[in-house]
């Protein structure tokens, strides 16, 4: 056998934000799949090894975890995603250790901040590709445009890495929904999880709040949906991130799903192919439903393009040694099921941004689906339908 | 009745783990009978009242009570068949009030003269704090209410585990005086007993335990003091 | 002695539970050297009164003096370090521990020995106490008696100037009864004050220099053994006896 | 302000049927359930997997999975948790500390992390207008719900012979034996209503809201504030103390929503200072 | 058994009041504080302790970062054991000052320029310190409740610390003191920090529970009313119990962050560090120094080969722990030592002497 190389993958399979990893085991066969011949790295063929680690949610594990795979398994590439909790402290150990190390799904400023970044020169040995705030402030403000007049905004962030960077009074939306005419309502950040909404409800119909949005973990908007039920509070609009990204979090409000609407950073919709699967946006969402039995979700785009560069990077390394990944790693230029990767253009050095558009859960047939209404930052995906504002029942 | 003893244990052995505490006891006791077990601490008296209710697991044949085996039954079931005890350390439930203490002992569900009305009269005392808990008794009152709370299971049989222990004098003599009355209810009676003059002049018959065995067995106006401290000391 | 204040003095002490008062207005001395023996009918208030002097237990109204000194303030902590041992009517030992470790623990905290000192302490009253041979057992699995012996034991350990004993005679032989009388004798003899609760009347007479009867949480009589005996009151309320 | 204080109240009803669980098992068995919340995730969990099956109003769920509960609390009292009932609390805190992180992670497996809700319906949303304030009906039910069951409870424990036999058996469980009661099934008869006032807080909590295999500490926590505010040992001061810890979160979310649950924690915290028997502690004769 | 005839009490020469020799009557007796096994035990760690100091000359990195991780879970476990153990004050909420020692030292190095590994013992200074009104609360509860009142504490701090925007509210933050030291140098200082912690925290356990004030502690965990009325201050000595393991929680937790460069409220004060310290108190052996460390090992091997299995392992865990407390209810250790007689690191007094039953032999 020839040599090996060592990636090791870690993500929240279990805990709070295990639906971010759902497609996690379907992903990693394709990746195996698509590496079972190994791969040419400096002309010599490589073993591909994967090493999973489970984060548990929990960003103390997901720490360890990452040390444990660079100290005892010795792996030469490190990839994560899922939330800043996740990215962050496993891209603490790869800067620390000299380990190269790709992350994606978690807004670029809370990643870079959060690690108190230096903008001018960015990270060493960590790299990153989502979209950032001002993409879904711009996405969301877009939308409300739509949406007929409706100018007054109410929050919903809790006090966590993305709340905090949400509302943040500088990188945030309450700047740029200023800058925009937008009248803002924010309460301050909550603690998640929070059993009653009935302060905000009550302050947001004393506003005339038109537009809900947030970043909200979905038992929270579960119970402020279901007491702005109760105390006839309906909104137009309501976007709210994390919350309504998940089928299975949505099909749990049944028919008040519909016309809810949230970011969305891939679809079936999105006109780009895996270069790991060889697959389509459709295909991939399509191979997906038929391997699992699950409809898509949101978080596959994502898992298939940090694959599909941690192979790229790879492949294009002149050696296996941290310095040729890592150097290959930060020339990275390529076009992924979420859109282009390109570490050199970001807004800062080591960012790539990814496009991000918004959609609308519609009612078809028995299911929801989430369907792009928005397009305006990323006119090369199409749009698939038009907002509608939340219907409510009689 | 008839001639079967109400309690009768043949070579009955019993011990906790390792330890073994009782070594071949026969004991029979008769309907209407008061009878005393003495013995030096430590020879096994409340062992073998324990074993007698099922506290403590014995062989099945080992204990008869009216013909029947009840040796390694439950003790529900066994004071639901009629035999009662008052534990040694009164042991009341002190979350439970006085009055909810006694009542207790109807979860026996036996019929027969003794009501709270009746003990309310045998220990006057417990009337004024029926609705104190157990716990906010002196020593001497929770010992009649535990003696009480045997009583309203109506048992054929009352096994008493040191009565006096701890109790004033005027108390022990209320309750002792209260023992021919309990009898002639019909109820056989075990005293355990550390002052033998008391437990002699008390029962019919008298029973020395030392060390786990019967050391000395007879009618309690028969044995002399001589008989009785040299069964107690093994000299 | 007459003439130096007494060691113990209660003055005016009472203790209520909810609309009961257990301890009713008790002014009681006692002097140095003195055994003193208390009777009452159960629920008397006698166990309540040590629970006062001892501190276990805090009084609505009055003081407690001990040695020329107010303690009513003292922890219970504090009122044994200051001479005051105690034994309980229900023991409490610390049943995990052996019995040889509860009197070191005795003589450590109580009589502020340090550890070799103790030692020794404990050692002597496991010989007078006749639990040497169970030194090494933990106090939980010893019987009824010999906790009851560890009481006695582990209250000495603590060099008490003053003694409170509850009930430490119930349950025993004559002949016991008797070795422990003779016991008491010995310490009484080595000039510790003795305040002895007991219910096994013969034994309390045969080293009480003073009695005090309580009844319904005052005091019903006070004085010499043999007269407080003779007493009307005490002999129908206590005894049971009309005269 | 009426608004907050009613919302709070609402609120407070739900918490009182998380902490009644938790009562009853310290009360009759000294017994510190520290599953109590994850139990409570449990059968809401079990009302979420129910529900389509049995079809139409959910609270049928309700209704169906109580006497499961009971049955899985007598169960669980019966087959384990008596082994490690005792004068030592820390026996039974390990093994239901223990059981908290098996039903977690079990349910995690089970249902994976995705949180999960009973579709009311329009109970959900419906809502009575009183002046001002409008009361949500689903909430309305869960606090008449808890009125019903700390009265149905107080009795029990007071009133009947079950309840004598309760206290009986929590003070000593040998006499109690003595006494003709078989205190194995005493104390599974009483995790068994426990049981059955966790079904009930389940299907409720998972009606009023989603539900997630990691919920239960922090329902623990609030059933257990709510205990503790109330006075331990009564059933009415339990719901008291749910009501007053609802109210108080409401007006800590009220001044800042950073601090609401929080602020729930404090009030406990100086209850604890300033009356730790609690609020209404049990008064006897 | 012992009937009291047997031992007549002999007149002692001198009284209670003036103490002196032990009476002669049945020989002299001595105290006996060690065993064979514990002789044997002394220089085993003298050993061990050497190797392990000179593990970065031999070892591999990652074999230093392991005990460091280690060594926190060993030192929260032996302060449990501590509390829970001798003082009986079973706490859920050791996580508050895990915690707070994490954050003290993570403001002190990237607020106040402090260094990291310096700010270690402040941190636990910290969290002694602030044990002191805490303890005032938490004392007033009981047996489990005071269990779920120390949860609910720690929860105020995880609140209180998520309300702070200078250490990065509910996000939490980096260490970023650290960075710029040279990653072997770090590492270095690291192992041999965790190393000290451990070793201090061994020896100083033995030595305070050999001495009066251990057995103090025990008698107030048999029984508070007696202890007190033998003179103990039990007040004082829970409260110090309570203050000494904070400390020791608090420099496990700096430790930890030290090593781990994250914090997060969620991260440093959730239940899961009490969870594993009871873990392996629990099924190493309750009330004993050997038991803690036994179940630590235990721990760590089954979380080195099995933690990826997820829910599966914590479900194990929950499994282990439940069927030790109902079959061994004195722990791997407890059971051990029953079977064996052996006692390694003996707290006890043992009186040997003519007549004096059940010393321990080895
Ligand atoms: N729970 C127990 N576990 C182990 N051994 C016990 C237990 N209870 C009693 N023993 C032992 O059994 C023997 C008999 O004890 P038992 O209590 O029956 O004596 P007793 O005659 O009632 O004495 P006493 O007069 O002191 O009450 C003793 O050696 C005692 O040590
Ligand atoms: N904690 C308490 N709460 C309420 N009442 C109490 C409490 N402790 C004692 N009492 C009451 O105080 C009275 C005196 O009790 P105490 O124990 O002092 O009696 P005693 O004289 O020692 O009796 P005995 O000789 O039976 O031991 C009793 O009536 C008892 O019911
Ligand atoms: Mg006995
Ligand atoms: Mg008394």
């Amino acid at each position: 056998a020839g040599p090996t190389v060592r990636i090791g993958y870690v993500s929240p399979q279990t805990g709070p934000l295990a639906a971010f990893a759902e497609p996690d085991r379907f992903t990693i066969e394709q990746f195996r799949k698509a590496t079972a011949g190994g791969i040419l790295i400096g002309g010599t063929r490589h073993t591909v090894e994967l090493v999973v680690k489970d984060s548990q949610s929990n960003p103390n594990k997901a720490g360890s975890a990452a040390a444990d795979l660079i100290l005892r398994d010795k792996v030469d590439l490190v990839i994560a995603s899922a939330t800043p909790a996740t990215c962050n402290p496993v891209a603490d150990q790869c800067e620390l250790n000299g380990t190269p190390c790709i992350t994606n799904d978690a807004p670029w400023q809370p990643y870079f901040f959060g690690r108190k970044g230096d903008p001018k020169t960015g990270f060493e040995w960590t790299a990153h590709f989502f979209w950032g705030l001002e993409d879904v402030v711009g996405g969301f403000t877009s939308l409300w445009g739509q949406a007929g007049g409706a100018r007054t905004v109410g929050a919903l962030w809790p006090n966590d890495e993305d709340g905090n960077a949400w509302g943040d009074a500088k990188m945030g939306f309450p700047p740029a929904l200023k800058a925009k005419g937008f009248k803002l309502v924010d309460r301050g950040r909550f603690q998640s999880p929070i059993n009653d909404f009935s302060t905000f409800i009550r302050e947001f119909k004393q506003q005339g709040v038109e537009i809900v949005t947030g970043v909200v973990p979905p038992p929270d908007f579960a119970n402020f949906w279901n007491q702005a039920g109760q105390q006839g509070f309906q909104p137009k609009v309501v976007t709210v991130a994390k919350a309504t990204e998940f089928p299975a979090a949505v099909a749990a409000f049944g028919d008040r799903a519909e016309g809810l609407t949230v970011e969305l950073m891939w679809s079936p919709g999105f006109p780009y192919t895996s270069t790991m699967s060889g697959l389509s946006s459709q295909k991939l969402a399509e191979a997906y439903t038929a391997a699992t039995g699950r409809p898509w979700i949101v978080t596959l785009g994502f898992k298939q393009a940090l694959f599909e560069v941690a192979i790229d990077v790879l492949r294009r390394s002149a050696e296996r040694s941290p310095q040729a990944i890592r150097q290959a790693l930060f020339t990275t230029k390529l076009t992924t099921t979420v859109g282009p990767v390109d570490f050199r253009t970001g807004p800062v050095p080591g960012i790539s941004k990814t496009p991000l558009v918004v959609g609308q859960w519609k009612k078809r047939g028995k299911a929801m689906d989430l369907l792009i209404v928005d397009n305006t930052l990323a006119p090369q995906i199409p749009r698939q339908a038009a907002l509608e504002p939340v219907r409510y029942g009689a | 009745m008839s001639t079967t003893p109400l309690i009768q244990t043949a070579g009955l052995q019993a011990g906790y783990g390792d330890a073994q505490a009782l070594f071949g006891i026969d004991f029979s006791l008769d309907a209407g009978e008061v009878v005393a077990v003495i013995g030096a601490n430590g020879a096994g008296k409340s062992t073998f009242l324990k074993a007698l209710t099922g506290l403590v697991q014995v062989p099945e044949a080992a204990v008869r009570f009216q013909g029947r085996p009840i040796g390694g039954l439950p003790p529900g079931r066994i004071v639901r068949q009629g035999l009662a005890m008052v534990p040694e350390g009164r042991r009341l439930f002190p979350s439970l009030s006085v009055e909810e203490n006694l009542r207790m002992g109807e979860r026996a569900g036996r019929a027969g003269p003794w009501s709270l009305e009746r003990l309310y009269r045998l220990f006057p005392i417990l009337r004024d704090k029926r609705h104190q808990p157990g716990t906010a008794l002196s020593g001497g009152q929770q010992q009649m209410v535990a003696i009480g709370r045997a009583l309203m299971s109506n048992p054929l049989a009352l096994l008493c585990d040191e009565l006096s222990l701890g109790l004033a004098p005027i108390v022990i003599r209320e309750i002792y005086d209260a023992l021919p009355a309990i009898v002639a209810e019909g109820m056989s009676v075990v005293i355990v007993e550390q002052d033998v003059g008391l437990a002699q002049r008390m029962s019919r018959r008298v029973y020395c335990f030392q060390e786990g065995r019967v050391a000395l067995h007879g009618l309690s106006a028969a044995l002399s003091r001589e008989q009785i401290s040299a069964a107690y000391f093994g000299v | 002695m007459t003439a130096q204040p007494p060691l113990l003095r209660l003055q005016g002490v009472s203790k209520r539970y909810g609309a009961v008062t257990v301890t009713d207005d008790i002014t009681l001395e006692v002097r140095e050297g003195e055994t003193l023996g208390i009777l009452g009918p159960n629920g008397a208030g006698k166990t309540t009164l040590f629970n006062l002097i001892s501190g276990d237990v805090r009084l609505d109204r009055g003081q407690v003096l001990y040695d020329g000194r107010d303690i009513t303030a003292l922890r219970p902590h504090q009122r044994c370090r200051a001479g005051i041992g105690r034994s309980y009517q229900v023991p409490q030992p610390f049943g995990h521990m052996t019995v040889f470790e509860n009197l070191v623990t005795a003589a450590c905290f109580g009589a502020g020995l340090a550890e070799r000192a103790a030692w020794d302490l404990a050692q002597q009253v496991l010989e007078q106490t006749g639990l040497r041979t169970q030194a090494n057992r933990p106090a939980g699995a010893l019987t009824l008696l010999d906790r009851k012996r560890l009481e006695l034991a582990r209250a000495l350990a603590t060099r008490p100037r003053l003694l409170l004993l509850d009930e430490i005679a119930g349950g025993l032989t004559e002949h016991e009864a008797q070795q422990l009388v003779d016991e008491l004798r010995r310490i009484k003899a080595a000039g510790v004050t003795m305040v002895w609760i007991e219910h096994v009347v013969h034994a309390l007479l045969a080293i009480a220099d003073r009695l005090f009867v309580i009844n319904f949480g005052a005091r019903l009589a006070e004085g010499a053994p043999q007269a407080v005996m003779q007493d009307a009151d005490v002999r129908r309320v206590y005894m049971g006896m009309e005269s | 302000m009426i608004d907050v204080i009613v919302q709070g109240l609402l609120l407070g009803g739900l918490y009182a049927l998380f902490a009644q669980g938790l009562s009853v098992m310290f009360g009759v068995m000294r017994l510190t359930n520290i599953a109590q919340g994850d139990f409570i995730v449990l059968a809401a969990f079990g009302a979420v997997a129910l529900a389509p099956r049995v079809g139409g109003n959910p609270l049928w769920v309700g209704l169906l999975l109580v006497p499961t509960g009971f049955g899985l609390g007598w169960l669980l009292q019966h087959r384990l948790l008596n082994r490690v009932l005792g004068k030592d609390p820390l026996p039974s805190l390990v093994v239901t500390f223990g059981l908290s992180i098996i039903v977690q992670n079990a349910l995690q497996e089970l249902f994976s992390a995705d949180p999960r809700a009973l579709d009311a319906g329009d109970l959900a949303t419906r809502s009575l207008q009183l002046g001002e304030v409008s009361v949500g009906l689903l909430p309305l039910l869960i606090l008449l719900t808890a009125l019903g069951c700390t009265a149905a409870l107080q009795w029990l424990f007071t009133r009947t012979a079950t309840g004598r036999a309760f206290r009986a058996v929590s003070d000593d469980r040998d006499i109690a034996e003595l006494m003709g009661l078989d205190a194995r099934r005493v104390c599974a008869t009483a995790t068994g209503v426990a049981g059955a006032v966790i079904a009930l807080a389940g299907t409720f909590q998972a009606l009023r809201t989603t539900v997630a295999p990691s919920d239960g500490p922090s329902l623990l926590l609030f059933a257990f504030e709510a205990v503790i505010i109330g006075g331990m040992g009564s059933m009415w001061g339990t719901l008291i103390g749910a009501l007053v810890l609802g109210v108080t979160q409401q007006i800590g979310f009220q001044a800042d929503p950073g601090w609401g649950v929080g602020f729930g924690h404090l009030v406990f915290l100086a209850v604890l200072v300033v009356r730790p028997q609690g609020l209404f502690p049990r008064t006897r004769g | 058994m012992s009937s009291h005839a047997a031992h007549v009490p002999v007149l002692p020469q001198d009284s209670p009041q003036d103490h002196g020799q032990a009476s002669p009557a049945t020989g002299p007796a001595r105290v006996r504080r060690a065993t064979p096994a514990s002789r044997g035990a002394a220089i085993a760690f003298a050993l061990w302790v050497l190797m392990a100091a000179s593990l970065p000359w031999w070892g591999e990195s990652s074999w230093m970062r392991e005990f460091v991780e280690f060594s926190c879970y060993f030192i929260l476990a032996m302060m449990w054991n501590l509390l829970a153990g001798y003082g009986g004050m079973v706490s859920v909420g050791q996580q508050a000052f895990f915690g707070l020692g994490g954050y003290v030292m993570l403001a002190l190095g990237n607020l106040a320029g402090l260094n990291p590994f310096l700010a270690i013992p402040l941190a636990a200074v910290a969290a002694a310190a602030l044990a002191v009104p805490v303890s005032r609360i938490a004392f007033r509860l009981q047996g489990g409740y005071f269990a779920i009142g120390t949860w609910v504490i720690a929860e105020v701090f995880r609140l209180t610390l998520a309300n702070i925007p200078a250490v990065g509210g509910g996000s939490g933050t980096s260490l970023t003191a650290l960075r710029g030291m040279d990653r072997d140098l770090r590492e270095l200082l690291t192992y041999g920090t965790a190393l000290a912690c451990v070793v201090l925290c061994i020896v100083g356990l033995h030595v305070f529970l050999r001495s009066q004030r251990g057995l103090a502690l025990q008698a107030i965990r048999d029984n508070e009313v007696a202890a007190e009325s033998q003179g103990i201050a039990v007040a004082r000595m829970k409260l110090a119990v309570y203050v000494v393991a904070a400390a020791g929680c608090g420099a496990a937790g700096a430790l930890y962050f030290v090593s781990n460069l994250r914090i997060s409220p969620d991260a440093a004060f959730g239940v899961q560090w009490t969870a594993f310290a009871i873990f392996i108190v629990v099924v190493g052996g309750i009330g004993t120094l050997e038991g803690p460390m036994l179940g630590a090992v235990l721990f760590w091997l089954l979380n080195k080969f099995l933690a990826d299995y997820g829910t599966w392992y914590q479900i194990g865990l929950g499994l282990l722990a439940v069927t030790v407390v109902i079959g061994f209810r004195q722990g791997l250790w407890g059971w051990l030592r029953q079977r064996s007689g052996i006692e390694l690191l003996p707290t006890r007094r043992w009186l040997v002497g003519e007549g004096v039953e059940d010393v321990p032999r080895r």
